[in-house]
């Protein structure tokens, strides 16, 4: 039963990334692009990871797979907010901006 | 079937890493051939290669090819467009007119050793020359192009050259404005 | 467990076409995300591998990505953004 | 300590353009959870896979990822390239002793500390010899 | 001695984690983990950071815990939301500006990691409190309603951190 | 015409990688390389071949490199000694 609930969270999770993917490609606004991947890695790698632990069945499997889940929620927004700054940075820029009125 | 797409996947990133011309997008081949090359060691059973080359590929030997690259000059080219709210990569993928313009520009930055780096903004142009981060602006107002760079900078000339002789139907204009301190208080472009 | 192949045949299908944003990507930072994406596709495909070869040690490599990966990207991201310097 | 005054409190080595508060600050949080897992490689590398190159090379990328933040190279190379010449005069005795020696035949139930004990040994030396190639690249090419 | 008892709390974060990686919960491997972990604290704040890691890295624990659990929430919360604008492709790129009410510096930086980590908003700059936004679902241009909009419930929950920490300390 | 070479190129090297993995076998009989196997816990007491391999039998192997990587070390501190901060 909980294996079973563990492959329906696996398969959710690939649809996320599917859909993510998907926008990535034929989006044509550079930073649409940007909030729509760091949507995929968040929601994608949370749902596949947890149906791991449930299909994995034992404690310390589940355990360490958290681990890995903790530290990358920590490290994922660095690199994608590196890569923001920096396009901003260099003169990437869309038209409308509130703060610039 | 997943050894076979990774290991395809894996043959053209090295081809395009050695072909292509702007090298830090080599880099980024380069990292990702890495990646997938530590998974196939996984996949293959060997997880101590494995650790070793994620190790190494994800952080050592890009500090080390960037470093490399550094004598490069960089060269930034601003293509600015106020028609539209967002500039979509259209005209840079498909194979318009324009976009052969820009290819034509990079290959001509690689022919000098600079490394071109193109950046799209919808902003006028006061206000990108005002930033003055670039050193060369392509500026499009409905048909019209106008490439406007430094006076002291020495590549303008040959580059007015190849495109009077090339691009005759897109109505290209070269534009100079002098001194390399202070940008924008010489020239002005009027807007439309 | 053999669910679990199919799993990794997707996540395969997937890290292609990810690949495919880095090759076409007109910008620098376009490959930039595609990178982001393949790493974390290759997290998830170690995870299903682990559990289906039942090895755990084999987290430990994502373990390194999931510490380290954010180098690779915030340096050459950086790189660009100083006008060639590191 | 007083804290309720209205400035923020700052990473006081590290100098620090506005662009890279997110990054510093955050990476500063990572370092002990690096160390940890880096030493976890080398302690299990006699049994399960890793050892000493491996965790040597994690902790050489903790020192990368100061690079990043940290602006000053404030490394005493010669004191760290000491130590590393000192550290290969141990990784020729300890074997030495122990294997060429015959010590292996006598007391089987070394074995396995000899193996952590070399491990870190090769690790101590790798980290440290990475760390010097990566300030070297970086503050003397880079920057 | 109060060195070790400030960091402790830290100590245990880091043996916690040596026996999960470990797996194996003897007492010769929580041993180890406490050693280890103090090992690594007195390393970083040496060689490393050059400064005391309990005095940048204030948190109260069980906050911290509770805010987990409500940032996973708020992640598929979000996460559903901003789907359907992508897969009705109804989405308005923008750029917002504004400022937060937390002081401590690693408050922020936790702030806008989970602005980053929701769907729908990515942290591009943070500079003292101020905080630059990219927003995929922009309809408003006032600054402070977006900020009260986009990271109100994570500040509302840090908050109470901030001002507990300093009254103790 | 050049990017036509180039893809042909990748089709017959693709298509010999496929080729060398489904006909070429990947076993080698070697007497040390199955005694290595089947002794390794018993001699050295450890859990991972090539930990076993690289810290008892091949002993030489890891002295010499650690040797490479400090001649390499003191080679690199010798030739960027002029010019730099520090």
């Amino acid at each position: 039963m909980i294996e079973i609930a563990g492959y329906v969270l696996i398969g959710i999770g690939l649809a996320f990334s599917a859909i993510g993917i998907y926008s990535v490609l034929f989006y044509r606004d550079f930073y649409a692009r940007v909030v729509i991947t760091s949507k995929v890695d968040t929601m994608g790698l949370i749902t596949v990871l947890f149906g791991v632990m449930l299909v994995s069945g034992s404690w310390s499997v589940a355990l360490k797979l958290l681990v890995l889940l903790v530290f990358d929620l920590m490290t994922g927004p660095l690199a994608t907010t590196g890569i923001a700054h920096s396009a901003y940075q260099s003169g990437y820029r869309i038209k409308r901006e509130f703060g610039h009125g | 079937m997943v050894e076979f797409l990774l290991l395809g996947s894996m043959l053209v990133l090295a081809l395009l890493a050695l072909y292509t011309g702007p090298l830090r997008i080599a880099v980024i081949y380069f990292s990702v051939f890495s990646l997938i090359c530590s998974f196939l060691y996984l996949y293959y059973q060997a997880p101590d290669v494995a650790i070793a080359e994620a190790v190494m590929g994800s952080g050592l030997i890009t500090l080390l090819y960037l470093t490399a690259l550094k004598r490069y000059r960089v060269y930034s080219v601003c293509y600015t467009n106020t028609d539209f709210p967002t500039v979509s990569d259209r005209e840079i993928i498909e194979g318009t007119r324009k976009g052969e313009l820009v290819r034509e520009i990079e290959d001509f930055c690689f022919a000098r050793e600079l490394e071109p780096q193109l950046v799209f903004t919808p902003q006028p142009v006061s206000e990108v020359l005002q930033s003055g981060r670039h050193d060369l602006i392509i500026h499009q107002t409905g048909d019209k192009i106008t490439i406007i760079g430094n006076r002291e900078n020495y590549v303008i000339d040959e580059l007015e050259m190849l495109l009077v002789l090339r691009y005759q139907d897109l109505k290209v204009l070269v534009e100079r404005y002098g001194g390399s301190s202070e940008y924008g208080d010489d020239y002005l472009p009027e807007e439309d | 467990m053999s669910l679990l192949v199919y799993a990794m045949v997707a996540l395969t299908v997937l890290l292609i076409a990810s690949l495919v944003r880095i090759i076409i990507g007109p910008t620098i930072w376009d490959r930039l995300l595609g990178m982001n994406l393949v790493t974390t596709k290759i997290v998830m495909a170690i995870a299903v591998l682990a559990v289906l070869m039942e090895r755990s040690f084999l987290i430990d490599v994502a373990i390194v990505y999931s510490l380290l990966g954010f180098i690779a990207s915030i340096l050459i991201a950086r790189f660009i953004e100083k006008k060639g310097q590191v | 300590m007083n804290t309720d005054s209205s400035e923020t409190t700052k990473l006081a080595t590290l100098e620090q353009t506005a662009s890279e508060e997110l990054i510093s600050v955050m990476t500063g949080l990572l370092y002990p959870f690096i160390a940890v897992f880096g030493i976890y490689i080398i302690y299990n590398g006699h049994d399960t896979p890793g050892g000493g190159f491996q965790g040597g090379a994690i902790m050489a990328a903790l020192f990368l990822a100061r690079f990043i933040v940290a602006h000053e190279n404030d490394l005493e190379v010669h004191f760290v390239h000491n130590l590393e010449k000192f550290l290969f005069a141990l990784l020729l005795i300890v074997p030495g002793i122990f294997i060429f020696a015959g010590l292996q035949m006598q007391f089987p139930e070394l074995k396995i500390p000899y193996l952590i004990f070399m491990n870190f040994l090769i690790g101590m030396k790798v980290a440290l010899g990475l760390t010097i190639v990566v300030y070297r690249f970086g503050f003397f090419e880079g920057r | 001695m109060q060195r070790i008892l400030n960091n402790a709390g830290f100590v245990f974060l880091l043996a916690v984690v040596w026996v999960i990686l470990n797996e194996s919960l003897s007492v010769f491997m929580i041993l180890g983990g406490v050693i280890v972990g103090i090992a690594a604290l007195y390393f970083t704040n040496r060689l490393v950071l050059k400064d005391d890691y309990h005095r940048i890295y204030r948190v109260r624990p069980l906050i911290l815990l509770g805010y987990s659990l409500v940032l996973v929430k708020e992640i598929y919360v979000a996460g559903f939301h901003a789907m359907v604008k992508i897969i009705t492709r109804k989405v308005n790129v923008n750029i917002v500006e504004f400022d937060t009410q937390l002081k401590d510096d690693f408050h922020i930086s936790l702030l806008a990691n989970s602005i980053t980590l929701t769907p729908g908003t990515v942290t591009m700059e943070k500079s003292g409190q101020h905080l630059k936004v990219i927003w995929i679902d922009a309809h408003t241009d006032d600054s402070t309603e977006a900020g009260r909009e986009i990271m109100g419930s994570f500040e509302r929950l840090l908050l109470p951190s901030e001002t507990r920490l300093g009254r103790h300390e | 015409m050049r990017t036509v070479i180039v893809s042909i190129f990748v089709a017959f090297l693709f298509a010999g990688v496929v080729f060398l993995y489904t006909v070429h076998g990947d076993t080698t009989g070697v007497d040390i390389a199955s005694y290595y196997i089947y002794n390794f816990a018993a001699d050295t007491g450890a859990g991972n071949a090539v930990a076993a391999i690289y810290l008892n039998y091949r002993m030489y192997d890891t002295i010499f490199e650690a040797l490479i990587l400090l001649v390499s070390i003191i080679a690199m501190l010798h030739f960027f000694r002029a010019g730099g901060s520090k």
